[in-house]
């Protein structure tokens, strides 16, 4: 076995990992680039869906168990993020930064929470038979690649929730309401638009999504008290690379991001790797300050 | 007055307080025990419990204030080696005793320290000296990038260098990281006979999972573990690490009278599916030494019972028997546990009897020795 | 001034171990100072600031170990890490002098070619702070993993003399007291002035409206690059004396978590108040020193609790609430001797 | 292009030492869309002139490029005799450029008396904002403009609680502490009354002379007061230059921009 | 006549700790025309602004085509079928004009889902040919005459039958205002829509409404005909 399975090896891992900080980080784009909210909650979202999958597949353990575990996660973490919006995140729209604070010790009390029930070490959800192989190269130039079925299956959920989320945001006019209430509450309203309630499905479907995230997550690691911290960072990195919250800038950031780590993990190890990441962003935007997916706008102060 | 305050000193929060909080309870366990059967020269012992918050810096701070303001004898505590260090000029400085009872990378001897958990020579080493039996030739370490795995690893590269067989690879994953995709690619491109894990924690699940998904389960590609408990084991779910490796100088399933009673009582008290590990029974241990200490100088004065406790004879424990060699660290014996379905390890190797410590190994630190105190 | 003067008098009041707690949470109200500066007056959030911190308590702490070795030794860590010679980065520090021009000037780099370059794209507000954040991620990560250099996960610790001073005496406890004391008390009157000062109120304007000022002449980036700046040489500052305190430094202070802390002490104290600022660090600090070891899982709830209702209903945080209470003698004194004035 | 050929040219309307400001055939491009197609425009200094066209006629623009808030495509700007198309917007005014932008952009956090403030320093080097003290002119001056802007018994509000024409005329106020050159002035008087409206025309026309003043509004009775030459654009070009009567007698004019206009004077 | 289609009583509202209006008494007939008057800084624009319920009332009530709506918040009040062109426009910059317009289709939620699927109506673009060739530019990049023009459509795609305009004309071309003037006398002939006016300059707001009120310091100070006084007789009370 030589360079060329690792290096086709890393490009697969690439978009596996591109593939899990696009569900991580699709809940963020919308309610940060939507609604301008930091949720730092958002992890423990990811954390919930975890939980969630475990005890469903307490009740349903078959080999269809990880599937129904899906729509309970969304609908789980969906309603858990209702809460969290009409008690607190309302107070604070048009104060990103104090959505950050506020939602951080959120996060805090979740975590513990999550602790006390479920204890500090995490639960296991193992992968259903049919997801647990792997497709090997047996010959030719990539021969000893090895290709997982449950990445094979996080890639087609991401992007299965992509498609879902362009079609939803570009059929119904949930998209156009959206983006109405973020730039301009007062004048959405007299419009018209319901603001609270745009605003609370927006973050309940972020949310939800995060939900879905920690479904597939627990596929590859445990569901901890914590798991969702070692995501939420590299996912806002994502998002600010992706630019204003844009759908298409968070699918593109994702892979950028992804490929980029799988890549020059090759030479160096992941410590290395996510300084040399942290580092490459700080040089794109020199080129791009939006990020990817740039708006342009006329608009003082915008 | 007729108590004697003793500090217990480990992290109740953040990270580490998942593996700590059971070394905790083992020791306050010891603690009751002794007190039920009357105390220490006749004073019941009161525990001050502080938490580390997983935090060196506050180690160092709750050191302080339990020896400076807390007015204890001695202190029990720590678990990563960042606290230990921490903690040491705190102890050199207050003239106090802290009793440490988690394995470690060696390099070190402070007066101040009584270092009952392994040195490498009596775990990493003797996991090598059984795999080399085994006849396994190309070795990839993995670790979590701490200091521990780091050190572990210069010594394991130098060994297995002497050795002449092959260090196929060496990979370090951040504290909690759950990625393993470019260190499985790296394994599958090394071929190696064995994996050599100082991972910690969480992490050891994502790695185990997703070298199974990658078709490398352990029947496969064999792990040697040394910081995978029974305590994670069960919790990881047995069935995903079933036939891997460990090493360690004490398993719950030990045989001997003083563990089963051990197990038995810790259970009664934690309920009767508790885990017992490692570094609890170190912990544990360390109580009943300092105990024995004390009655043997007649004093509670740090400096008295360090100097007792080295010239105490073999104490018969739960991990068999055991006593402080002149450098303050522990005679012990060292064992390799294959993971059976149950979460237990069944005992498949154990040294020649116990191994004298060697805090420096002699090949990476060619003749350095602990200053004779 | 009963405050400063009763801070002043502490070593006699309280024993050594509080004065070593109130030593160390006075070296961080350093940081949480500049914090106001950068954050409350200039509107950039920094999730960043454990940066800055470790840099100023890494450069002491280098010096310190260099300083207790005999000649053509290397610190411990390096020795079990496999390192044979001194890397080049610290052979500057076997300076005091060097050392402790670091610990302002190191930070000080960094934030003003960092802040420089992000703040130059005209990148900005949240973006800003998330990547400051990932900043925090970065810099943790890489201390642990360059650990043959700089001590790793452990950090660096045991520390003997600074320049001739034994540490650890009575005696050196209570002057490095008092040099914090001095320093929060010098820091604070210079802040003050400069808020109050023409490039205060800028910073404030550019707050409101950076595109605004723009197009009145002014060029934001400077401003911003400099509130930064001096945010992280108060930061760095702070770690270097928190080090001195504590006696060890590590990643564990410098990451995403305790940068956020960091943040949580000026919000609890009042984003746009320097005494508040000092309030919140010692209010939040010695809480968590006296719950957390009694009630280990309650303080984490507590300490979520806090960050919800302070954010959510004391925007000023404590010094919001003790203005809106004296709102009705001082406050409107002041209000009518502002508004005299610019009339 | 006929419209280009009777465009002024550069050093064709005075002598060059008189010239303050020369926009010179400037073209701005939005992917495709010319908002400005070789526009070409020459100020003297101390003069008054009034740019009115049709919504969308591309003047805001030209502002926005002159202060360089919008990039040329192609063509130069020139002022006093320096090519600032490429400085940063922040250079361009300290050389002596203030714009007033059509929708009213104060600091809303600031009060009134602090904006006026920052926009009367003199020295905007971010190294001098260190020094104490506020020249007794610079006081002087903006406690002056409060009183010609009506806002002095509000001096001590933050500015964004004031009305939409409170702004307006703090805004205005702002501009001229800044004593630019040239001052922009995009729609002064949106939102005022007919009150305010004179007011300002006598304001700005007490500004003539000191400074340079380049007006954009559509309100014909306000230009009619102001009394001074009218260019007027149209798609992003030249279309008429002239005296106030002359441009509304103009049937150019009236059919692009003033509508039924043209049926109330007669053509001359 | 019959039931004004709007009514304020002794209405207040306040920004924070100062109030800005006291003691409204506003009656507005249906189908008529309503202009308000007053100098800058009366009021005017916080007026409009309670009516769609983005101010709150402190006190008094209001009532829309014989319904207390003093509770209801502004979404509601819009599907109610009040229509609001603000001052300064309030345009939604990222969205495009057509988008823009769309957002105005939402007051018709539980009026008319059929006219909200059929999307914009035409006569909007009769109305302002300007937007349907901008159709797809973001509304932030437009002119300011473009964006009022927009802000109008908007309002008009709800198919109100109030109509609250501030300062419609602001920032338009002369040509342009003569139609907008002649499109809302159109909408008031053909579509029967009431509207209510906050006008400065009077001769325009005699020509089109058919009763003025006259604000000063947060309250109507004076009512009147525009068909039974002239302007000139108003004027000096909007001098003051
Ligand atoms: N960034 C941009 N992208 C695309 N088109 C733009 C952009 N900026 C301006 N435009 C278009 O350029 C044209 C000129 O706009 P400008 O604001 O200069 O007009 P104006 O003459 O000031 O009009 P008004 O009298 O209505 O204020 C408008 O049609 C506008 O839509
Ligand atoms: N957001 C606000 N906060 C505090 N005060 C405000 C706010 N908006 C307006 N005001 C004050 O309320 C009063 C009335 O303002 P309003 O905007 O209603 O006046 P207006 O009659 O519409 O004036 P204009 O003709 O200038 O548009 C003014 O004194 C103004 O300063
Ligand atoms: N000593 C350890 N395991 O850190
Ligand atoms: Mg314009
Ligand atoms: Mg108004």
């Amino acid at each position: 076995m030589g360079e060329w399975p690792l290096i086709a090896g890393q490009v697969f891992n690439g978009f596996s990992v591109a593939s899990l900080y696009v569900l991580a980080a699709l809940g963020l784009a919308l309610s940060f680039g939507l609604m301008r909210v930091i949720n730092m909650a958002h992890g423990e979202m990811l954390m919930l869906g975890g939980y969630l999958a475990y005890l469903t597949l307490q009740v349903v353990p078959g080999p269809l168990g990880i599937l129904a575990a899906m729509p309970v996660a969304f609908l789980g973490a969906a309603a858990v993020g209702a809460v969290l919006e009409t008690t607190l995140i309302k107070r604070l729209s048009a104060r990103p930064l104090d959505t950050l604070l506020a939602t951080w010790g959120v996060s805090l009390i979740l975590q513990q929470a999550a602790r006390n029930i479920f204890g500090a070490i995490g639960v296991d959800v193992r992968a259903p038979q049919w997801l647990n192989h792997a497709y090997t190269v047996q010959s030719g130039l990539l021969e000893g690649l090895t290709i997982p079925a449950t990445r094979l299956f996080i890639l087609a959920v991401a992007f299965a929730v992509m498609g879902a989320l362009s079609l939803l945001l570009a059929r119904t006019r949930i998209g156009l309401l959206v983006r109405a209430v973020n730039q301009d509450r007062g004048m959405a309203a007299a419009a018209g638009i319901n603001v609270r309630a745009v605003d609370l499905s927006v973050f309940c479907l972020g949310t939800g999504i995060a939900g879905l995230a920690g479904v597939v997550l627990a596929l590859l690691g445990p569901v901890t008290p914590n798991v969702g911290q070692s995501y939420v960072v590299p996912a806002f990195l994502v998002v600010v690379l992706g630019g204003l919250g844009s759908l298409k800038g968070t699918a593109i950031a994702s892979l950028i991001v992804g490929l980029f780590s799988a890549l020059v993990q090759i030479l160096v190890d992941v410590s290395l790797a996510q300084v040399l990441l942290l580092l490459f962003v700080i040089g794109f935007i020199q080129f791009r300050p939006q990020g990817v997916v740039a708006v342009r706008s006329r608009v003082l102060d915008a | 007055a007729d108590t004697v305050k003793v500090g217990v000193l480990q992290s109740l929060t953040g990270t580490m307080a998942i593996s700590e909080v059971t070394v905790k309870n083992a020791e306050i366990l010891a603690i009751e025990e002794i007190n039920a059967g009357g105390g220490v020269l006749g004073k019941k012992i009161e525990p001050v419990v502080e938490d580390g918050a997983s935090d060196p810096a506050i180690f160092a701070q709750k050191a302080t204030k339990l020896v400076q303001d807390g007015g204890v004898v001695t202190v029990f505590g720590g678990w990563t080696s960042a606290s230990r260090k921490a903690m040491l000029p705190v102890f050199q400085k207050l003239k106090s005793l802290l009793w440490y009872s988690v394995q470690f990378e060696g390099n070190e001897c402070s007066p101040n320290i009584m270092y009952s958990g392994a040195q490498p020579n009596q775990q990493i080493l003797p996991a090598l000296q059984w795999a080399v039996e085994k006849g396994y030739k190309s070795y990839f370490l993995i670790g979590s990038d701490y200091v521990f795995p780091r050190t572990a690893n210069l010594i394991l590269k130098k060994h297995i260098d002497a050795d002449k067989l092959k260090v196929a690879g060496e990979e370090y994953v951040p504290l909690g990281g759950t990625d393993f995709s470019a260190v499985i690619a790296k394994v599958q491109a090394a071929k190696p006979d064995i994996i050599f894990s100082t991972l910690n924690g969480d992490s050891n699940v994502s790695f185990f999972k997703q070298m199974a998904a990658a078709g490398l389960p352990s029947a496969k590609l064999p792990v040697m573990s040394f910081s995978i408990g029974e305590q994670e084991a069960v919790a990881m779910g047995p069935s995903l690490v079933e036939g891997s490796y460990a090493a360690w100088n004490y398993f719950q399933s030990l045989d001997g009278a003083a563990n089963k009673k051990f197990v038995a009582a810790y259970q009664a008290k934690f309920g009767a599916g508790a885990a017992v590990t490692d570094p609890m029974v170190h912990g544990y241990v360390d109580v009943y030494a300092w105990k024995a200490a004390v009655e043997k100088t007649g004093s509670f004065d740090p400096e008295k019972v360090r100097a007792a406790a080295v010239a105490l004879d073999y104490l018969d424990t739960a991990m068999g028997k055991v006593k402080f060699a002149a450098n303050q660290s522990l005679v012990q014996t060292g064992y390799i546990g294959q993971l059976d379905p149950t979460g237990q390890f069944k005992i498949i190797w154990q040294s020649k009897g116990t191994i004298d410590p060697d805090p420096y190994d002699p090949l990476v630190f060619p003749g350095k020795k602990c200053p004779a105190s | 001034m009963a405050v400063v003067a009763l801070g002043v008098l502490a070593p006699w009041l309280v024993s050594a171990y509080e004065l070593n707690l109130l030593a160390r949470f006075l070296a961080m109200a350093l940081l949480a100072m500049g914090l106001v500066l950068v954050w409350g007056q200039g509107g950039v959030l920094s999730l960043g600031q454990g940066v800055f911190f470790g840099l100023g308590g890494y450069a002491i702490a280098m010096h310190m170990k260099l300083a207790a070795l005999a000649d053509g030794d290397l610190p411990d860590f390096m020795v079990w890490s496999g390192l044979d010679a001194l890397p080049w980065w610290w052979v500057p520090f076997k300076s005091p002098l060097v050392a402790i021009l670091g610990v302002v000037l190191v930070p000080g780099a960094v934030a003003a070619l960092f802040s420089w370059a992000v703040f130059r794209r005209r990148v900005g507000g949240v973006y800003f702070a998330l990547i400051t954040q990932a900043l925090a991620l970065a810099f943790a990560t890489l201390l642990i993993s360059q650990q043959p250099s700089t001590g790793g996960f452990n950090g660096l610790t045991d520390f003997q003399t600074l320049m001739g001073v034994e540490l650890g005496t009575p005696a050196a406890a209570h002057g490095l007291y008092w040099l914090t004391l001095a320093l929060v008390v010098g820091v604070f009157v210079a802040l003050r002035a400069l808020m109050a000062s023409r490039y205060g109120l800028l910073l404030r304007a550019i707050r409101d409206g950076e595109n605004r000022i723009r197009f009145l002449g002014y060029d934001p980036t400077p401003f911003k690059v400099v509130a930064f700046t001096i945010g992280a040489v108060l930061a760095g500052l702070a770690g270097a004396l928190f080090t001195l305190h504590a006696g060890v430094v590590s990643p564990a202070l410098v990451g995403v978590v305790p940068s956020i802390e960091m943040v949580i002490w000026v919000a609890v104290g009042g984003r746009n108040s320097l005494a508040g600022a000092i309030a919140g660090t010692l209010a939040v600090n010695l809480a968590k020193d006296g719950v957390s070891s009694a009630f280990p899982d309650l303080w984490l709830y507590a300490l979520g609790l806090v960050f919800v209702l302070v954010v959510t209903l004391l925007p000023g945080g404590l010094a919001g609430l003790v203005a809106d209470a004296g709102a009705a003698g001082l406050g409107k004194r002041l209000k009518t001797l502002i508004i005299g004035e610019a009339k | 292009m006929t419209a280009q050929a009777t465009a002024p040219h550069i050093g064709t309307t005075a002598p060059a030492s008189n010239l303050l400001l020369a926009v010179d055939g400037v073209t701005v491009d939005f992917d495709g869309f010319k908002a400005l197609n070789g526009f070409s425009l020459t100020l003297d200094r101390g003069t008054l002139r009034v740019l009115i066209g049709p919504n969308g006629a591309g003047k805001s623009t030209l502002c926005d490029t002159i202060i360089g808030r919008v990039r040329a495509t192609s063509g130069r700007v020139i002022f006093k005799g320096q090519d600032i198309t490429h400085l940063p917007e922040h250079e361009i005014v300290r050389r002596g450029i203030c714009r007033k932008f059509q929708t009213p952009g104060v600091l809303p956090g600031l009060s009134v008396v602090d904006n006026l403030m920052i926009a009367a320093r003199r020295d905007r080097r971010w190294w001098s904002s260190f020094r104490h003290g506020v020249a007794a002119e610079e006081k002087a001056r903006v406690a002056d403009i409060l009183e010609t802007i009506g806002l002095a018994d509000r001096a001590a509000a933050p500015a964004g609680q004031l009305a939409h024409g409170e702004k307006q005329w703090l805004e205005i106020g702002m501009v001229v502490a800044t004593r630019a050159d040239l001052l922009l002035l995009d729609e002064p008087t949106a939102g005022m009354g007919p009150a305010e409206t004179s007011q300002t025309a006598a304001l700005i026309r007490r500004l003539v002379g000191q400074h340079t003043v380049l007006v954009i509004d559509h309100d014909m009775s306000f230009l009619e007061q102001l009394d001074a030459r009218v260019t007027v654009m149209h798609q992003g070009q030249f279309l008429k230059e002239g005296s106030v009567a002359a441009i509304r007698a103009d049937a150019d004019v009236a059919a692009v921009y003033l509508g039924r206009a043209k049926e109330d004077t007669h053509h001359d | 006549m019959t039931e004004p289609l709007l009514t304020l009583t002794g209405a207040a509202t306040s920004y924070g700790q100062s109030q800005v209006l006291w003691d409204i008494d506003l009656a507005v007939p249906a189908g008529g025309a309503v202009a308000l008057i007053g100098r800058n800084g009366v009021g005017k624009t916080t007026l409009l602004k309670t009516i769609i319920g983005a101010q709150r009332l402190t006190a008094g009530r209001m009532t829309f085509l014989g319904r207390d709506v003093s509770a209801l918040g502004p979404h509601q009040r819009a599907r109610a079928g009040i229509g609001y062109v603000p001052q300064g426009r309030h345009i939604f910059p990222h969205l495009t004009v057509r988008e823009n317009l769309e957002t105005g289709l939402s007051a018709l939620a539980g009026r008319s889902g059929g006219a909200m699927k059929a999307g914009v109506p035409d006569h909007i673009f009769d109305l302002f040919p300007k937007l349907a060739q901008i159709i797809n530019r973001k509304g932030g990049v437009l002119s300011g005459g473009e964006q009022q023009q927009l802000a109008i459509g908007r309002a008009l795609a709800g198919q109100p039958s109030l109509l609250l305009l501030d300062e419609p004309t602001e920032g338009i071309q002369p040509s342009v205002v003569q139609q907008i003037e002649d499109a809302l006398r159109r909408i008031r002939a053909d579509l029967g829509v009431t509207v209510l006016i906050v006008e400065q300059y009077l001769d325009f707001a005699w020509s089109f409404a058919d009763s003025y009120r006259v604000m000063q310091r947060g309250r109507i100070i004076r009512a009147g005909s525009t068909r039974e006084e002239t302007a000139a007789e108003v004027a000096h009370l909007v001098n003051i």
